[in-house]
């Protein structure tokens, strides 16, 4: 079973290294917007599977505050480019 | 035991598919847009089923809830910002066009 | 090779990459980029370290330094960004002109 | 070490000011400033008291939160940190003064920085916890408050020069203090203790042990401006308000210093080689032919004053090489340490004095005239006889002229150097100080050349003039306690058991 | 099997850093640098350091994510969409004074190189010192609390600590030094986003119970005033970008009071402790753990104060008359 996680966690992982790709290439600065989005959900399997993996039901904590953190970024960040486009018309 | 570690290993397969499902999409497809839809809906349905064969796996009443508020956090998080993403997109073409267009 | 190997070897090259990036970036926000780096690298040899001291837990004395650590690292960062966002407002320059 | 005699003196020495610091921010500017003098009156006041204690009881401790080291923190006031705390008692004293009077000159037209008192605050609990602390990780957290206090008040003008000399001091500063951390954090993974007294014991030469050495002294060097990290410091000294300057080179910078001694003395003394000590005496021989250099072709009187710095810690830095024994010296046959040891010291004390009076006074010029371009000197004696004076003073202390504490300073290093055999020192010293004569001659032919046009000088108050010749004659004055003050200096431990771990074993000081 | 985990991370890890400092833009490179703290997280984790790892995350990614998002709105190409402008970074990119740069960056290479190997030597070389471990399980139940981590923090190094939310309270003077003090002003822009308003509707709660369950944990597992500090920290970054500042909506001497509270409760008490023979930070055994879980809270609130505070500081530094003058 052990096996099994480390095989998940690898393939979640390299499934970011692949996002990072798009943040890369951008076009757009959305584009990168949306990576970071792809971060924060693998990066919260990852932990998820990690927490199985460990036996450690603490992380599920860490998710939480990542989770919760990246809704505050996510709302940061719209907030300001929103802005920052009003000012420069 | 065995049918337990089985349930948890079919639901984390389905979700790591529906990952790289996810990240292809991202990688492929030609605008923002589908990009965003494509992300969005298939990394969010990777991780419930990822969180469903965890809290299967840890069985754990509490675990359970906190994986189940995990999981509905980053729907919330990622539906949030993909709408607010998305609209950010479309205002900025909007006003390039009509900066353009005068 | 050790799991906390791995990760000193990491931290080694994470501490090198953040000083280079402090003498050779020229924006100010990539040079206080640099010094989490460079704080990211120290950091990590601390909790590796202290990985390898485990006994029923992990080192823990090393992990409250890094928490310090951690937030002192921050406070300085918000410092350095509240310095550039000013210079920035006033004279337009995202780098230090003459170059050191 | 932790059967030495408890006192709470060392904890209040910290916790007071910051005390005072976070009251201070409930007030309005008039009262943040009159609460802010108050509790630097009521700092330096406990710091003597301190002091006195230490010279009667000897060295004292206090364990934090009654857990012993490696678990731990101790503070540990000996007589090395008492000096250093009372040379920033009373250099600080007179500073916030004159800093008080100095804002309220200006209130009318800056708005009287109400912050510098609780930034000033919180830097002296972090140079008393620095003076103070026995723990590498606590002394990271007190150079880092140290650091961003300075850069906080580096930049108090406001002015962009000061915001980018002062974002420049400010990365480099970060930039030191992690390269410290990470010495602290392959010494603390080689013997798993932070405590000073304790890594001593336990510490064995080695690769790691060697690169510790190398990246925490870089790491301090930058810190403290030693030659070739020097280059924040003239810009960052020279554009700050005037307290502020005389409280970045009188005290800040020699936080820094007083680090790499303690951990060359008591902690490195397995791996530091001759070479090793060679080389860091021929940054500081370098830094003070260059930084006189520099001084003697500026312009403006600040950035003479600053890059004076420069040169006067290159004096520190040099007295290393001379602590450090040749293989088959033993350290009964080495005398010279101690006029060694006292010409770091009395070289502190004297350049804080001086060094602070010199930035007072430049202050007030610039207050008189509206800028310091030194052409603009002529007639200063006629103008503001006072300054003029201090300037003197100042200067000639730090030329190194009998019978000042700058000579003092220079004619022990000058002692040891010869006594050591280490003669290739000698002419850096002889020419550092005729290129310092060189300097001040300058300012001081230009101070009483015959005025070309009259009336430039606007008046100054009288009492910031005294102030700043009181610091002047401060730098005399010390020269006065240094039988007292060396026989006391040697009391302590430091000298005895740093000396031994370099020597391992061998017998110095009290055996 | 495990161990490619950890060197997928491992290279994952100084990929990024590089990235981040390679990157041509701005964003990418702040961009980068998030994913880098992420990289990081995992690391903790992989190296047992739960505690840790939240701190990063909420601190290091969180926190100071957010503040580099805010710079970005100064620094980044004004309208990224404008192509001469983005012609513009491109051409102030290095590559056009290349031969200037050319043998002060290859020196620079070359130290760096150097430095780089023996870096690698000292730490694969690193004796085995054994740590404090030990020390802190024998210790661990005269602490007052269960968790090893907040039994060093608050009070085998409480005095580190105590430092610490000095450091944070002193950043914020050092923010105000420089931007002057703008926490106390009426809200700029207020959001009319319907789906902004329901989302900080939403969370404003679950910050605060998840904080404080965060904080309440701390005695017996990972978690702890300083992770608890930035999710209350949250709560003010997100009524900020709502249009609703709170230092501008409380008494002043609140503010001042919610910002100096830890320190100054920590402080007294020492002295308390110290007037009753004992030294700083040395709690009586019987009533250890309920004063800690009190200072803790003393100490969350003030960092949650003072984090609000940078935040809200920074972000309307450029904005409004200028309180200091420029005259160079």
């Amino acid at each position: 079973m052990d096996g099994f996680f480390v095989i998940v966690i690898v393939f979640l992982l390299l499934n970011i290294a692949l996002g990072l790709f798009r943040v890369w290439r951008g076009p757009k600065v959305a584009d990168r917007l949306l990576t970071t989005q792809l971060f924060g959900t693998t990066g919260m399997a990852i932990l998820l599977v990690l927490a199985g993996y460990l036996k450690e039901l603490t992380l599920l904590n860490v998710a939480i505050t990542f989770n919760v953190l990246a809704i505050l970024l996510v709302i940061g960040l719209v907030q300001v480019w929103k802005n920052k486009k009003e000012e420069t018309p | 035991m065995m049918i337990k570690e089985i349930i948890t290993v079919i639901l984390l397969v389905v979700g790591c598919f529906f990952f790289l499902a996810g990240t292809l999409g991202v990688l492929r497809f030609p605008d923002l847009f589908s990009r965003l839809h494509a992300l969005t809906k298939a990394d969010n349905l990777g991780l419930g089923f990822i969180a469903a064969g965890m809290a299967v796996y840890i069985a754990s009443p509490w675990a359970a809830l906190k994986i189940f508020f995990i999981w509905l956090f980053t729907l919330l998080a990622s539906s949030t910002s993909c709408y607010l993403i998305a609209r950010f997109q479309k205002e900025q073409n909007h006003s390039k066009n009509g900066k353009e267009g005068g | 090779m050790e799991t906390y190997q791995i990760y000193t070897l990491t931290s080694a090259v994470l501490f090198v990459i953040g000083i280079g990036g402090i003498f050779a970036s020229k924006h100010f926000i990539k040079k206080i980029i640099a010094t989490m780096i460079m704080g990211g690298g120290v950091f990590l040899t601390f909790v590796s370290l202290a990985e390898r001291d485990a006994l029923a837990f992990a080192d823990p004395v090393p992990h409250a330094l890094v928490i310090t650590g951690i937030v002192v690292a921050v406070a300085s960062a918000a410092f350095a960004l509240a310095l550039a966002r000013r210079i920035y407002q006033l004279t337009g320059e995202e780098s230090f002109t003459d170059d050191k | 070490m932790t059967d030495l005699p408890t006192s709470p003196f060392p904890a209040l020495l910290v916790g007071l000011p910051i005390l005072l610091a976070t009251l201070s921010l409930f007030f309005s500017a008039r009262v943040k400033a009159l609460v802010g003098l108050t509790g630097c009156l009521l700092t330096a006041g406990l710091a003597l008291i301190a002091f006195f204690e230490v010279t009667q009881r000897g060295t004292v401790i206090h364990i934090l939160g009654g857990w012993e080291p490696p678990l731990g923190i101790l503070l540990r006031m000996d007589s090395l940190a008492a000096v250093f705390i009372a040379m920033t008692a009373v250099v600080g004293f007179f500073i916030s003064l004159y800093a008080w009077r100095y804002f309220r000159a200006q209130a009318a037209t800056t708005g009287g920085f109400p912050l510098f008192w609780p930034l000033w605050l919180f830097l002296w609990a972090g140079l008393n916890g620095l003076f103070l602390s026995n723990d590498l990780f606590n002394l990271f957290v007190t150079i880092e408050v140290i650091g961003i206090c300075a850069v906080a008040l580096a930049v108090l003008s406001g002015k962009t020069g000061a915001l980018f000399a002062g974002l420049r001091y400010l990365l480099a500063a970060i930039a030191g203090s992690m390269a410290y951390l990470f010495g602290v954090a392959l010494l603390y993974g080689s013997t798993g203790t932070l405590d000073l007294g304790l890594l001593g014991q336990v510490l064995e030469p080695g690769t790691t042990t060697t690169f510790s050495l190398l990246v925490i002294t870089l790491g301090l060097m930058i810190k403290m401006a030693g030659f070739p990290f020097h280059f924040w410091l003239p810009p960052a000294h020279s554009s700050a308000l005037a307290p502020v300057s005389a409280l970045l080179s009188a005290l800040v910078v020699k936080g820094a210093f007083y680090i790499l001694l303690r951990l060359w003395m008591e902690v490195f003394g397995v791996s530091i080689t001759y070479a090793a000590g060679q080389l860091i005496g021929l940054a500081g021989a370098v830094a003070v032919i260059w930084g006189s250099w520099q001084a003697f072709m500026q312009t403006s009187l600040k950035l003479i004053v600053a890059h004076s710095s420069v040169a006067q810690l290159g004096y520190l830095l040099m007295i290393f090489p001379l602590l450090i024994l040749a293989p088959g010296v033993t350290a009964d046959s080495a005398e010279w340490l101690s006029p060694t040891w006292t010409a770091g010291v009395y070289q502190v004390i004297a350049h804080a004095f001086a060094k602070a009076s010199f930035f007072l006074s430049a202050g007030l010029i610039i207050m008189a005239l509206g800028h310091d371009r030194i052409e603009s000197l002529r007639d200063l004696v006629g103008n503001m006889r006072i300054t003029a004076m201090a300037i003197s003073i100042a200067g000639v202390s730090l030329i190194g002229l009998p019978p000042s504490g700058g000579f003092m300073a220079k004619w022990m290093l000058l002692k040891g150097i010869f006594m050591s055999g280490q003669w290739w020192w000698a002419p850096v010293v002889l020419a550092g100080s005729l290129l310092t004569a060189g300097y001040v001659f300058m300012l001081l032919r230009l101070a009483f050349a015959p005025a070309r046009e009259i009336g430039t000088f606007r008046p100054v108050p009288k009492s910031l003039e005294v102030l700043a010749l009181l610091l002047a004659l401060g730098s005399f004055l010390i020269v006065l306690p240094a039988d007292y003050l060396i026989q006391f200096l040697e009391s302590s431990e430091v000298f005895g058991s740093g000396i031994e771990s370099i020597l391992k074993g061998g017998a110095y000081g009290n055996d | 099997m495990s161990v490619l985990i950890d060197i997928i991370l491992a290279i994952l890890a100084v990929y990024l850093a590089l990235q981040s400092l390679l990157a041509p833009r701005l964003t990418q490179s702040v961009f980068l640098f998030f994913a880098f703290g992420l990289a990081l997280a995992l690391a903790w984790i992989r190296l047992g350091a739960v505690d840790v790892a939240i701190t990063e995350a909420a601190i290091a990614a969180g926190f100071l994510g957010v503040l580099f998002l805010d710079a970005l709105r100064d620094f980044s190409p004004r309208g990224s969409e404008k192509k001469e402008n983005l012609e513009a970074v491109q051409n102030a990119l290095p590559k056009n004074n290349t031969k200037s740069l050319l043998l002060p960056g290859m020196a620079l290479m070359l130290g760096l190189g150097l430095f780089l190997l023996i870096a690698l030597e000292a730490v694969w070389k690193i004796p085995d010192g054994g740590g404090l471990t030990a020390a802190a399980e024998a210790l661990l139940p005269e602490s007052g609390v269960e968790h090893p981590v907040t039994a060093v923090l608050l009070n085998f190094r409480a005095y580190d600590t105590w430092l610490e939310i000095g450091v944070i309270l002193l950043g914020l003077l050092a923010v105000f030094a420089v931007g002057g003090i703008k926490i106390y002003r009426k809200p700029v822009m207020a959001t009319q986003d319907p789906l902004l308003r329901q989302v900080i509707l939403f969370f404003t709660p679950v910050l605060f119970l998840f904080g404080a369950f965060l904080l309440y944990i701390g005695k017996t597992g990972p978690g702890g005033a300083f992770q608890a500090a930035v999710l209350w920290g949250a709560i003010g970054i997100l009524l900020h970008l709502g249009g609703r500042p709170v230092f501008s909506m409380i008494p002043r001497w609140l503010g001042q009071l919610l910002l100096t509270i830890g320190l100054g409760f920590f402080l007294i008490l020492g002295f308390l402790f110290i007037a009753g023979g004992a030294t700083l930070f040395e709690y009586p055994p019987a009533h250890a753990g309920v004063l800690i879980l009190i200072v803790e809270t003393m100490a969350a609130i003030s960092i949650a104060a003072a984090l609000t505070a940078i935040f809200a500081n920074l972000n309307q530094m450029n904005e409004g008359p200028n309180e200091i003058e420029s005259t160079n």
